[in-house]
């Protein structure tokens, strides 16, 4: 049982992310895709974060009285990886404007059948 | 203060041209800096790899801060090797860029073309100098971020969907080699991957370090387009642009080999990755049927950058062969693979460039005649050709030889006949070029007059690439000196202190 | 040979190879002046020759050359050195390429071909290979310019770049690099592996320590990888390069490559493997028996050939057999008659190539049947061709008596009567299908049924193609009566000797 | 209490992920998207990271969102049904979550001080960072200083995303004729409001800027809000008006100049005879080196994402409006 209470955090967050990756394989819509790139990636920020929460720690601020913080360096990577997901996000969802106004439509089995796929 | 941050200038050069390069505005200004920043680098990074072979490892510390607190930049000689080859194809690429891109992409698109070219080799060298599993991450998605955009300036629509596959397989792959980091930084709580290596602790985390390992894996094999993770690869290097496709052929899909044998040698350890996990059988069983399956695709596409895209694949099935045979030698025809079909590819592709700036078309039909038409760009392509079948006195004689002796020595036997084995099916796939070009007319509807050579500025990196085949397939003093001691360092590794921490604490 | 006197013998190797090298540069160089280009050739074979017979001076006095050009590999550099069987090919190719360029300017000019200068530049270049070849000192340096001589010629074969030639050229290229690819540089490789070096050495590099199934398998390797040796059923490029013009197919595919084939299969069994080994190997017996078929089938096909090329193509490949089998046999004398046999089959087979040649720009013909009652009209050529095919066919007095003598000793001493009446058969299919064409040509001139065809029209053959194929007819008889120098040569290659064993 | 809390929070996401699966309209997919942002921003907070929380509340549930529904606006918003099975994918998926499960399986216990996750390097951060840095927030100091050279790349791949949305949709021209159809003319309240409320969002992103050192906060943070105040302009005034108030040529410039700026940073270090950003060469006292080191670097940041989110705006507001007129 205290494995369980351990672990069920991770537990989910692994749910989360299939979620994620899921929806990234079978979605057929691009921006449906992206959507799912995303549920994968925050999905994996949970994970990061589970890792550096210390219990009965505060957040990593100096403050009077504390003496347990979460870790910090978790953080800090998360922060970064915030930005990349949405920059790529952004490029994503750029192509999916050109691929519209190049195909007509953003399905992907319909553009397939439009040029020969390789 | 050169010589003291040498390890970091191949890295900062190019970042900070790119956003001067896209102030400049100007496409031929952007052109000339992002050029000259680039020789600069490679001349630094020539400069790293002489000193890596003198002195061994060169450690520097970004911040000031020692590792594992700060990000540690850590030069050897193996990714010195693998960045000399990296810069010297980028400086040549952007040489050839300004004519071919001037066809390929519109005007007004010119600078982000620099700028985007400039921000992916910066993103390579990064991924090769860093001695931070994460800070690996950040380079890789700088890396990549600019290689989508780089494929999708092509004015063929196709390039879209190319881009858009390559930019969602990609990030998947990201994202794998996240979710790997993140569970090695949980069982050992440090990012510095001399310091995980050091750390890594099989028998009291050993299920949650293995699944860090594997994902990592999967997602480094989605970047390097391993069998069967390639599938993004054919089409973005069919429809990106030429230059681009000469560089990320070259360059791109060898850094993320790099990253893999890093991991591998470095971080996990090759005992235990071969030893236990046995990851040496299933790297070399998808490595055979990546020769096999991707050189008989590239015999029978039409498209002639198809055809070299399925021979890319095709060749990276020898890298990772060369890995998976767990040996010096074998680690050592890897590497001298990476550098080698760098050469090779990067002047093939330079010369369907060509061919596609003068003809308009890369369709092997497209190829008929131009012997006669374009005989400097065709030689180009047909000694690059031979040197990837393997023929003696080219690179690709030398890369083979090395893979066949590795082999060998591990008493292989049958990997190393199917190494020459695929060989065989490189003589049809660059045969049917070849054929088409010297023995076929061109079709009379065609007006032949107007087809001739390429301006000299692509014509000169397709020869200097071509004439280094040759340089590098008779004197191989160079890359065999680098690649053995890149191998055997890597080999032995672990005794190695980690940067100064000593003096840290 | 005073001419070279003042350099050192180490150099006069780079030069034997970079000559034809530089040749062909100036045959680009001045590729706009036939008269020049065809001079620079002349003169580049010429000068070739003497440094070819100043190395053979220096060797018949028991000097030793060696020279090592660049290390390749760590441990492994391209390099050569000189020994009497590299210097016995190496006369014989310098020699007839001389007179190959006399026959070639005839051929070219008449036959108004196009792209001459890419001809004798491809040429010069397959002669620097072959000279390559020939004083390599390692059998990684045999392999590399095996591969320069398959792909400089491939131009050459495709020359007339019609469909045919393609796919003559196809053919041509594909079984020669696939089996040197998978084949020859697999079983090259695998000794190194085992071995740690690839130096050619007397006695050979294998001893009883190794593997005997290994060494067979290897044994096959070489073999069927030097596909140059045309052994069946790896012979099929050596009919279809016959696409090639006729001078091509005179010195590269009956002497040059085609030699180049069997020298190296000739040199694997005597330096690397070594004749003593060789005799223990489970496999040497088997591929005795795949040659002695060659031999055999081949001659039949040969028979069924109207045209003369295809017939002579046939007739090479039953004859580079000879030499295969002789270097199987394993036995001293067997080799020396093999050895020889590269010398008189040359001389033979070239002189019947240049025949078929001047047949075709005098007379446009190809085909045998159509060549009846052609001896009025062509007496020097067709009194050539009848010496070349007794020469081939091995009776006195022509050269080719000699080494078939040999070697039917070496097949007698080795106690394969099989092989014995093989040579025997062979030669009488020889004579079945050689034999008939001269004779042809100047009996049988009332056939009683009308000609199609009127000879009125046909002379002789331009005057340098008349010399060339006289020079070389000339041999076959000069051969007979002084093979001595040659006999000499081969008896100082370490375990080959005319005397047998003893 | 507070895993109480995170439980109830990770079922919520559960199943806001799951809706997202089956959901065809894809207008209520990126809304279900932006919702499973800010459930995950409160699950940071729970997590003591209110840093990461306040970027994912602004990027995730913003920008993202934002940008979406832009594209959204250009392909429509139902998905079409697809053809092909959903046995592998299910299968693959399943193969890659037993691994992470397998995974998890060595895992240290959730939240455990002892875990060697908290024992090697992040000790350092803790107990020294306060002295070496003289920050309280020890997230900024990591950021900042000790993995600066992360950041720095962070703020390069904002760059990259800037070139590859210009290179791919261009930018509005700007000084063009103002479209009439643009903006939100006829919502005389939302007007009124927005034009109260933008200056204090801009004031809010300047206090983010500089207060990053000592609560939550920092340069990306500031560059996205003070971006969001221009996009709730350009939303109600029109995209022409924004773009009159600051153009696309000038935010390039602002994107690399914020570049530049971080870099410079580093070189004038390196000018020093430290490293690379080694800030204790900065000043002659290591820790006033730091805090003008941060100042700056978290300055360039906050520049460069300012600039990159508001010209991606752009970017996309531009197509909108094309494909209105049309």
């Amino acid at each position: 049982m205290n494995f369980i209470l351990d672990h069920y955090n991770y537990w989910i967050v692994v749910f989360l992310m299939m979620t994620g990756f899921y929806i990234v394989i079978t979605a057929n819509n691009l921006v449906k895709k992206i959507v799912g790139l995303n549920v994968f990636q925050t999905s994996v920020f949970i994970l990061y974060i589970s890792e550096a929460k210390v219990s009965g720690g505060t957040a990593p601020i100096v403050t009077e009285g504390a003496t347990l913080y979460s870790n910090p360096l978790p953080h800090v990577l998360i922060l970064t990886a915030i930005v990349v997901g949405v920059a790529v996000t952004a490029v994503g969802l750029a192509l999916i404007v050109r691929i519209k106004r190049a195909y007509g439509t953003v399905e992907e089995n319909e553009f397939k059948k439009m040029d020969d796929a390789i | 203060m050169l010589e003291q941050h040498l390890a970091a200038l191949p890295i900062l050069l190019p970042l900070i041209a790119a956003p001067i390069a896209l102030i400049l505005g100007r496409s031929s200004f952007s052109w000339a800096f992002a050029t000259l920043i680039s020789a600069c680098a490679c001349l630094f990074a020539w400069q790293l790899l002489d000193l890596a072979l003198a002195n061994g490892v060169i450690s520097y510390e970004v911040g000031g801060w020692p590792p594992p607190w700060g990000i540690e930049l850590r030069v050897d000689a193996a990714n010195a090797f693998v960045l000399l080859a990296v810069s010297a194809l980028s400086t040549l690429v952007l040489l050839y860029s300004k004519d071919s891109i001037e066809k390929e992409i519109e005007a007004s698109k010119h600078t982000l073309y620099y700028t985007a070219h400039l921000l992916c080799f910066a993103g390579l060298s990064g991924i090769l100098l860093t001695g931070d599993a994460f800070n690996l991450f950040v380079f890789l998605e700088i890396s990549s971020l600019a290689t989508y955009t780089m494929v999708s300036l092509a004015s063929d629509r196709r390039s879209l969907i190319a881009a858009f596959r390559y930019l969602v397989m990609g990030t998947i792959g990201a994202t794998f080699i996240l979710i790997g980091v993140g569970l090695l930084y949980m069982s050992t709580g440090t990012l510095n991957m001399l310091d995980l290596a050091n750390r890594i602790d099989i028998a009291e985390s050993g299920r949650t370090i293995n699944t860090g390992l594997a994902f990592i894996m999967v997602g480094v094999s989605i970047k390097l387009a391993l069998f069967p993770l390639h599938m993004w690869l054919p089409s973005a290097y069919t429809y990106a642009p030429s230059a681009v496709t000469a560089f990320l052929a070259s360059t791109a899909t060898k850094v993320a080999v790099y990253v893999m044998i890093r991991f591998i040698f470095t971080v996990f350890g090759v005992d235990h990755v071969f030893g236990s996990m046995g990851m040496d059988l299933i790297l070399m069983a998808l490595a055979i049927v990546a020769i096999f399956k991707c050189s008989y695709k590239a015999t029978v596409q039409s498209d002639v950058k198809t055809v070299l895209a399925y021979s890319s694949v095709a060749q990276i099935g020898y890298m990772i062969l060369g890995i998976s045979l767990v040996s010096a030698t074998g680690l050592m025809a890897g590497l001298i693979h990476i550098f080698n079909h760098a050469l090779m590819k990067g002047a093939l592709f330079m010369a369907v460039g060509a061919v596609f700036y003068r003809v308009g078309s890369v369709d092997i039909t497209a190829f008929r005649g131009l012997g006669k038409q374009m005989p400097l760009t065709m030689a180009a392509f047909t000694i690059a050709g031979l040197s990837i079948i393997g023929v003696p006195l080219t690179v690709g004689f030398v890369s083979k030889w090395y893979l066949v002796t590795a082999a060998l020595e591990q008493n292989q036997w049958i990997v190393a006949a199917l190494v020459l084995g695929g060989s065989l099916l490189a003589v049809i796939y660059i045969g049917r070029i070849l054929e088409a070009a010297y023995f076929q007319e061109r079709p009379d509807s065609q007006n032949t007059t107007e087809i001739k050579e390429v301006p000299w500025l692509m014509l000169a990196p397709m020869w200097a690439l071509v004439l280094a085949n040759i340089y590098f397939g008779v004197d191989t003093s160079l890359t065999t000196e680098a690649a053995s001691s890149a191998a055997e360092w890597l080999f032995q590794n672990n005794e190695m202190p980690l940067g100064n921490q000593a003096e840290a604490k | 040979m005073n001419l070279w006197q003042g350099i050192e013998p180490s150099q006069l190797i780079s030069l034997s190879i970079l000559l034809p090298f530089v040749g062909a540069l100036l045959v680009i160089a001045t590729g706009k002046s036939p008269n020049l280009r065809e001079a620079v050739t002349l003169i580049t074979a010429i000068v070739l020759f003497t440094v070819v017979l100043a190395i053979y001076d220096y060797i018949s006095q028991g000097g030793e050359i060696g020279l090592e050009l660049i290390e390749l590999f760590p441990g492994l550099s391209i390099s050569f050195e000189v020994e009497p069987l590299g210097v016995l090919f190496a006369l014989v190719a310098s020699f007839l390429w001389i007179v190959t360029s006399v026959y070639a300017i005839g051929y070219m000019r008449g036959h108004n071909e196009l792209n001459q200068t890419r001809f004798f530049c491809c040429f010069a270049l397959a002669i620097s290979s072959v000279m390559a070849i020939c004083f390599s000192g390692n059998l990684l340096t045999l392999f590399i310019f095996y591969e320069v001589l398959t792909l400089s010629t491939y131009p050459l074969v495709t020359h007339a770049g019609n469909d045919a030639a393609k796919k003559g050229g196809r053919i041509y290229l594909g079984i020669l690099l696939s089996t040197s690819i998978a084949f020859l540089l697999f079983a090259v490789m695998a000794t190194y592996s085992l071995t740690g070096t690839l130096d050619f050495r007397a006695g050979g590099i294998f001893d009883d320590s190794h593997n005997k199934i290994v060494l067979s398998v290897l044994l096959v390797l070489f073999c069927y990888g030097i596909g140059k040796a045309a052994i069946m059923p790896f012979h099929r490029w050596l009919p279809a390069a016959m696409v090639a013009p006729t001078p091509v197919s005179a010195l590269l595919h009956a002497v040059a490559v085609v030699k180049a084939g069997v020298f190296s299969i000739l040199k694997v069994m005597i330096y690397i493997f070594g004749l003593d080994e060789l005799k223990d190997l489970a496999t040497t017996d088997i591929m005795l028996y795949i040659g002695v078929a060659t031999i055999l089938l081949s001659s039949c096909i040969a028979m069924t050939k109207d045209n003369l090329k295809a017939r002579l193509a046939y007739s090479t490949v039953s004859q580079l057999s000879y030499i295969v089998v002789g270097a199987l046999l394993a036995s001293s004398i067997a080799s020396a008659g093999a050895a020889l046999h590269i010398a008189t089959h040359a001389v033979g087979k070239i002189t019947l190539f240049f025949c078929a040649g001047a047949i075709m720009v005098a007379s446009h013909k190809k085909n045998i049947s159509e060549m009846v009652g052609l001896g009025r009209q062509m007496p020097i050529t067709m009194a050539a061709f009848a010496i070349g095919a007794i020469s081939i066919i091995g009776l006195p007095p022509m050269a080719g008596t000699w080494s078939k003598w040999y070697l039917t000793i070496g097949a007698l001493e080795a106690d394969k009567l099989i092989v014995v009446a093989a040579l025997m058969i062979s030669s009488l299919l020889n004579i079945a299908y050689l034999l008939p064409i001269p004779v042809k040509a100047f009996f049988n001139t009332t056939t009683g049924e009308a000609e199609p065809w009127s000879w009125s029209e046909t002379r002789e053959a331009p005057l340098p193609m008349l010399i060339a194929l006289s020079v070389t007819s000339l041999c076959c008889l000069v051969l007979f009566f002084y093979p001595q120098p040659l006999i000499d040569l081969v008896n100082m290659i370490p375990g080959v000797s005319t005397q047998g064993e003893g | 209490m507070s895993d109480f809390i995170d439980l109830v929070l990770l079922a919520m996401l559960a199943l806001t992920g799951l809706r997202i699966i089956f959901l065809k309209d894809l207008f209520a997919v990126v809304m279900l998207f932006g919702i499973y942002s800010f459930l995950t921003a409160l699950i940071f907070i729970n997590l003591d990271a209110v840093d990461v929380a306040f970027t994912e509340a602004a990027v995730g549930a913003g920008i993202s969102s934002v940008l979406m529904l832009g594209t959204l606006a250009l392909t429509g918003r139902e998905e079409k049904e697809s053809s092909h099975s959903s046995i592998l994918p299910l299968i693959v998926v399943f193969i890659t979550g037993a691994a992470l499960i397998y995974g998890t399986l060595d895992m240290e216990p959730f939240g455990n001080p002892d875990n060697p996750i908290h024992k090697h390097v992040a000790p350092r951060y803790i107990e020294d960072s306060p002295k070496e840095i003289g920050l309280p927030n020890m997230v900024t100091s990591v950021l900042a200083s000790y993995r600066g050279f992360d950041t720095l790349g962070e703020v390069v791949v904002v760059f990259a995303a800037l070139i590859a949305v210009l290179s791919l949709l261009g930018v509005p021209k700007e000084g063009q004729e103002k479209a009439p159809a643009s903006g939100l003319k006829s919502h005389q309240v939302l007007r009124v409001v927005a034009k109260l409320i933008i200056s204090p969002i801009i004031l809010f992103a300047l206090y983010v800027q500089f207060h990053g050192d000592f609560g939550p906060g920092g340069g990306f943070q500031a560059g996205v809000i003070a971006a969001a105040a221009l996009i709730l302009y350009a939303l109600v005034f029109g995209l022409p008006n924004a773009v009159a108030v600051i153009g696309p040529r000038f935010l390039k410039f602002m994107a690399a100049a914020g570049v530049l700026l971080y870099a410079s940073v580093g070189f004038f270090s390196m000018y020093k005879g430290g490293n690379f950003l080694d800030y204790n060469k900065l000043a002659a006292d290591p820790v006033a080196g730091q805090h003008y080191g941060i100042l700056i670097i978290e300055l360039g940041v906050g520049i460069t994402v300012f600039a990159v989110m508001l010209n991606i705006y752009y970017a996309f507001g531009n197509q909108v409006e094309r494909s209105n007129i049309q």
